[in-house]
């Protein structure tokens, strides 16, 4: 029992950033409708940028997000201006092949400013923990998931009550019914990426102090970026977060009770399931 | 004689809503039945109903006498029923020839005999002279009669056109009203149509059947139509809406 | 407007120059190993064949039925484990490997199929890699039968005999030039049989508009099955050859994402859709990826002499440019999609119309 | 090539005088330079860089030939081919098992030596090829040398394997379940990971709830450094922690002193052992570099130096390069080094595996006892 907790807690702590990946996945999805193969790529750079500021200027990657998320949302506004932009109502194959190539792009750059090492990100709580009924839980992964839990809850609020949010829900429905209305489509992919992107900054900014970081760690974010935002269903928010959290406690669990080897594939499974027996997702389709 | 085209109580519902309730009638063979009614009233959903793209909820659809229901289009298509789509669908990147020929291989598996098959339709419909042109390229008006003979080019015995009058104009939809009249004429094809144009459906079909609200509201001869008090307060109300 | 003719007829009835052409061409193929002997272009060669074989192959699902599978990987994979693990540890000769390789991917390409066949767009993209990637981390774990991350080495190829004839011992690269060169031709001959009958025209209705397809009475689930059955039958000869070829396979090298994409990569630089798209993919792509590798672009600057090797950005180029390969490629991927969406050959296209009609 | 030419310049320039000129042998260095290896693929550069500027002040003029493999097997073999095509007297790398072991045929075929630095992979020196040869200890002296260690310490009756899901790891723990086999350990958990996994916290409680005397790990650094933390996170107490061999002899690691400290580890090579030059090596590399060698760096740099040193005293031939391996011995940073052929191997370098335990964040090594400059601290103290 003791064991099923502690993996259900460790489970849920690391949804939570998962949920973080899978919201911004889900956004740029929603409204561009365009696979984000870059989306990993996008995350490992918040988590240069992380490593950076720690380093070099020494501060604390909790805070250094307040930096990281305007810079983040700039470096997604620029891609979509300067390159997704061109791609709209393009071939789908042509949008994947365009974000797989700009993920090299990003991959490599990094590996040719900070060469291919492994960094490790050390504070003085990055192995410290809190026990609990005899379960531990993890001081920084804790933080982090308070963290996520406050950016989400803002971003409900920005999508649900402002009217720029409710612009972006929109354009997520009905591209060209919201242009009919007059909304700025165009400024709402910006937008859309931006947050996107400035999302997967600060979800690899929070895990950098229980994480490492290399130039190739995007590829294994972007695939679960993928089965999460399936999982919740494509554009959904709700579902994002949701979806975050179920492979979050998928992996957990599954490592217990099958083995850490095949807990991806559980994962995998999972997601054809939804696939095949929800295809719109936990929580249907487009509902942001 | 048994009608080609029978339906019987049909009923489909999406979630909560009924998008078509307890709808019947039928058909015979040679005739051309109009289908009209204000927008929502559960037209194409019907279309999808008859030709295999949703099971219908409830209720029969009968073609030749043979149940269809839960089979899939392309069977649906292979007894002889096909239909084209009020939003036109080419295949964009062929050329009008091959894809009037998709629809001619539906019975041959020769590519010469489709070829054949496919630049006679195109006569038929007046558009041999672009058989080599993309289909992507064509201006609304010739790509209607595109559907309409890529759909001819099956061997179709019913032929079901959705709105294929939208969005033309005037001298556009008069050639199509012929080519639906000649193709009566030619005796081997039923007709279903779903328009909007009042005056052209009346002009061309032998029964109307009205929708409303998912419902069958009436059915009868265009004559008969015209003077339902029902029909035109269902239309008047479309238009004050 | 002007006519313009279809991408179906455009390369059916060939000029008597193009097949004059065609044929020298292939003669030269079939003489090449007879002038040289350098092992390292039979090799880069035998390279630009399998990546043929497998852009042609995802070509029948891709480009002509338009569905973009990013998981061609599991047919490459089956085709190397099955072949590799008879081999290694049944002796059973990998002809008959390659042939059980493709019943394998066969029976994959189905249970794929069934599963994401129901599936458009993105979540079909989506559900092809799922399927791989399972199928990567299954080799992975599945470490009797395939022994896991360690792969598989074969240690000896058996001689190729006929009754007691030696045919060839497999010992210089020559045999597995002209194995992958017939293979080739046999995929690019399929292709050619496939695109003018009517499994082409119905693949590609299938891709313009499914619905619209279905309703003139294509079987959906047929058609895509069997479009996938083709291209699964092609990508696991390809993957026995390169397994038998190379000698050694693993996860990462047979069943990994990587290997998709650079599969679709082919067909896309090529150009989609077409018989010669992913010829020109693979001609374009293989010797520019090696000719990156190994730093030849440096050294073919400082030889024109547009740059001298101890300048400063000499040493820049020497230092970095080797580094540097796979940010390069990733920059031109990210180019030819932006401005050659219909790949090399569809570009090279455009251009030549624009220069007819001056 | 080109960087030697520079290097030939910057010589010239300087002008050392009676400086011995033969003509510079070309060798060839197959190494991952970019893809999923490069981070350790960069050591190997590194180290070889360095043994040119060695050979170079030796009077050993090199003209290297450096390849990317990208870490793909048919890539090393495009290398491999091209190298043979360009004359080259032999051929150091390449870095990972596979690629190493689709080159190694290729050497025998164009009878070019070849010299595996530091890919573990048994099989690379067990096929009889005459033109193979291996510096560094093969993946089961890995298993065996900490086995042997912590059962000269204590009593171990069960083990548990956690461990990374690729060649390395996988056949150091195959090894490892036939060596424990042998000296009767039960094994109580058999856990592989694949790389990139953030969170271990659940296989580690698990491996807890199995409460074993041993926890054999095989990672790289980082996540050598995650399962420590989370291990100590979960409070996972066995009499000892083994980890074998890469990511547990990094400097990176032996840093985190509050996880690092008392964990076990084997090595190829480490800068602390008595073997002439290692702790040279180690200062000038760190000053050239800006970080510490790990054992992939000293293993390049050795072979690169036996491989230079012996292709040119040969005037560049393969054969008789391929003979002066064979009846060569040498004495430097990786200890004695001679190929021999011995249970079922071929030109295989009888390296001998140290055992390396951190007391107070520094590498002690602790067997085999006489290269030892600590005792053991043995059984795992409690955490804090």
């Amino acid at each position: 029992m003791l064991v099923f907790m502690q993996s259900l807690i460790s489970g849920i702590l690391i949804g939570g950033v998962y949920a973080l990946i899978g919201i911004g996945l889900t956004i740029i999805f929603g409204v561009m409708r365009v696979i984000n193969f870059a989306h990993g790529d996008i995350l490992m750079i918040g988590m240069y940028m992380t490593y950076s500021l720690f380093t070099f200027f020494g501060i604390d990657p909790f805070v250094s997000i307040v930096i990281t998320i305007p810079l983040m949302f700039m470096f997604g506004a620029f891609l979509q201006k300067v390159f997704i932009n061109r791609m709209q109502g393009a071939l789908p194959q042509n949008q994947i092949l365009l974000t797989i190539g700009l993920g090299m792009i990003m991959s490599n750059t990094m590996m040719l400013a900070f060469t291919s090492d492994y960094k490790i990100l050390s504070t003085d709580y990055s192995s410290s923990s809190i026990k609990l009924a005899g379960i531990s839980i993890s001081t920084p992964l804790a933080i982090s998931f308070l963290i996520t839990a406050a950016i989400t809850a803002m971003l409900y609020w920005f999508l649900l009550k402002t009217d720029t949010g409710q612009a972006i829900r929109a354009t997520a429905q009905d591209r060209e019914a919201a242009q009919l209305m007059g909304i700025n489509v165009k400024w709402m992919s910006i937008l859309a990426f931006g947050m996107g992107s400035a999302l997967a900054g600060t979800a690899g900014a929070l895990i950098s102090p229980t994480y490492y970081i290399f130039p190739q760690i995007g590829s294994t974010f972007t695939l679960k970026a993928f089965v999460i935002t399936v999982l919740g269903g494509m554009g959904s928010i709700v579902g994002a977060t949701i979806g975050g959290v179920i492979i979050g406690i998928a992996e957990s669990v599954s490592a217990v009770y099958i083995s850490s080897g095949w807990k991806d594939v559980v994962v995998f499974v999972l997601f054809l399931l939804v696939l095949l027996f929800k295809p719109a997702g936990l929580m249907g389709k487009s509902r942001m | 004689m048994t009608p080609i085209l029978e339906i019987k109580q049909v009923s489909k519902f999406f979630g909560g809503l009924a998008a078509n309730s307890d709808v019947s009638f039928h058909m015979d063979e040679g005739m051309i039945m109009g289908l009209i009614g204000p927008n929502g009233a559960g037209k194409t959903t019907l279309f999808n109903c008859i030709t295999g793209y949703y099971p219908p909820s409830k209720g029969d659809v009968l073609f030749k006498g043979q149940k269809l229901n839960g089979l899939q289009p392309d069977r649906v298509c292979k007894l002889g029923m096909v239909r084209t789509w009020q939003k036109v669908r080419p295949l964009t990147k062929l050329s009008v020839l091959d894809n009037v020929m998709v629809g001619a291989l539906c019975r041959t598996n020769s590519l010469k005999v489709a070829r054949e098959i496919a630049h006679e339709q195109l006569k038929v419909v007046r558009l041999d002279h672009k058989a080599d042109f993309i289909a992507g390229g064509l201006p609304i008006g010739e790509r209607k009669k595109l559907e309409v003979a890529r759909a001819l080019a099956t061997k179709p015995e019913l032929l079901l056109l959705d709105e294929v009058m939208g969005g033309l104009n005037p001298a556009e939809s008069d050639e199509i009203i012929q080519l639906i009249l000649d193709i009566k004429k030619a005796g081997a094809i039923t007709q279903m149509v779903i328009e909007h144009d009042m005056k052209a459906i009346m002009r061309i079909s032998d029964r109307i059947v009205v929708l409303n609200s998912g419902e069958k509201l009436a059915e009868g001869s265009p004559a008969e139509i015209v003077s339902n008090p029902e029909v035109v307060r269902a239309y008047l109300g479309d238009f004050h809406a | 407007m002007k006519p313009a003719i279809s991408i179906i007829r455009s390369s059916a009835g060939a000029s008597p120059v193009a097949i004059a052409l065609g044929l020298a061409v292939l003669a030269g193929l079939f003489l090449f190993p007879q002038f040289v002997q350098s092992p390292y272009a039979l090799h880069i060669m035998i390279l630009i064949f399998l990546s043929v074989i497998m852009g042609e192959a995802w070509n029948v699902i891709g480009g002509y039925t338009g569905q973009y599978s990013v998981g061609h990987a599991a047919y490459f994979g089956a085709g190397a484990y099955t072949t590799m693990i008879l081999l290694q540890y049944k002796q059973i000769s990998p002809w008959y490997g390659a042939l059980a390789g493709i019943a394998v991917s066969l029976v994959v390409s189905l249970i794929i199929g069934s599963i994401c066949f129901r599936l458009r767009g993105p979540y079909f993209v989506l559900a092809s890699i799922a399927v791989a990637e399972i199928m990567r981390l299954s080799a992975m774990n599945l470490k009797d039968l395939t022994n896991g991350a360690e792969g598989i080495l074969i240690t000896e190829i058996p001689h190729l005999k006929f009754g007691d004839t030696l045919i060839t011992d497999f010992l210089t690269k020559v045999p597995f030039y002209y194995i992958g060169l017939v293979i080739a031709i046999v995929t690019i001959l399929v292709t050619w049989l496939m695109q003018n009958s009517k499994l082409g025209y119905y693949f590609q209705a299938i891709r313009e508009d499914q619905d619209a397809a279905h309703s003139l009475g294509i079987s959906l689930s047929l058609f895509k099955s069997s479009a996938l059955a083709i291209s699964a039958v092609f990508t696991s000869l390809a993957g026995s050859f390169y397994a038998i070829y190379i000698g050694f396979i693993d996860p990462p090298t047979v069943l990994a994402l990587d290997i998709s994409v650079q599969i679709v990569l082919i067909c896309i630089i090529g150009g989609i859709g077409t018989i010669w798209g992913p010829v020109v993919g693979a001609l374009v792509l293989v010797p520019l990826s090696e000719a990156l590798r190994s730093n030849m672009i440096a050294q073919g600057i400082f030889k024109i002499g547009l740059a001298s090797e101890e300048s400063g950005v000499g040493i820049f180029l020497k230092e970095h440019l080797s580094h540097a390969h796979a940010l390069i490629y990733g920059i031109l991927v990210v180019v030819v999609i932006l401005f050659m969406p219909d790949g090399v050959l569809g570009w090279a296209k455009k251009l030549a119309a624009k220069k007819g009609k001056e | 090539m080109t960087r030697n030419l520079l290097a030939l310049l910057l010589a010239a320039s300087l002008a050392v005088p009676g400086m011995a000129s033969a003509a510079p042998v070309k060798i060839g260095f197959i190494n991952s330079i970019t893809g999923p290896e490069a981070p350790i693929g960069e050591n190997l550069t590194n180290g070889v860089t360095m043994a040119i500027e060695d050979l170079k002040k030796k009077g050993v003029e090199v003209q290297l030939m450096k390849e990317d493999d990208t870490g793909k097997p048919q890539i090393s073999m495009s290398a491999m081919e091209k190298l043979a095509g360009q004359g080259v007297a032999g051929v150091v790398g390449p870095y990972t098992s596979a690629c190493a072991n689709a080159v190694s045929k290729l050497a025998e075929k164009y009878k070019v030596p070849l010299l595996v630095p530091a890919a573990a992979k048994e099989e690379i020196t067990r096929q009889g090829l005459k033109y193979v040869y291996r510096l560094n200890a093969p993946a089961d002296k890995y298993a065996s040398s900490l086995i042997d260690a912590a059962l000269v310490m204590g009593k171990p009756k069960t083990i548990a394997f956690i461990y990374e899901n690729t060649d390395f790891g996988t056949s150091t723990v195959k090894t490892a379940k036939e060596y424990i086999a042998k000296k009767g350990i039960k094994m109580v958990a058999d856990e592989s990971y694949s790389k990139g996994s953030p969170d271990y916290r659940s296989t580690l409680s698990k491996i807890k709830g199995q409460n074993p005397d041993l926890v054999f790990m095989v990672s790289y650094v980082a996540d050598a450094i995650l399962l420590m933390r989370q291990s100590r996170e979960i409070g996972l107490q066995p009499q000892a922690f083994l980890g074998g061999g890469a990511g547990f002899t990094t400097v990176q690691f032996a840093k985190e002193t509050t996880i690092s400290n008392n964990v076990f580890s084997t090595t190829q090579w480490t800068d602390d052992v008595s073997w002439p030059g290692a702790k040279d090596f180690f200062n000038r590399y760190k000053a050239k570099f800006g970080k510490e060698p790990t054992y992939h760096a000293a293993c390049a740099y050795q072979a690169m130096l036996i491989m230079g040193e012996t292709a040119s005293k040969n005037g560049g031939d393969r054969e008789k390069t391929k003979a002066g391996l064979k009846s060569g011995s040498w004495k430097g940073i990786m200890g004695d080094t001679k190929f021999e052929d011995y249970d079922g191997f071929t030109n295989q370098n009888k390296h001998q595996m140290l055992v390396l335990q951190i007391q107070d964040g520094q590498f002690e090594t602790v067997f085999p006892t006489n290269f030892a400059s600590k005792k053991p601290i043995f059984p795992f103290p409690k955490w804090k």
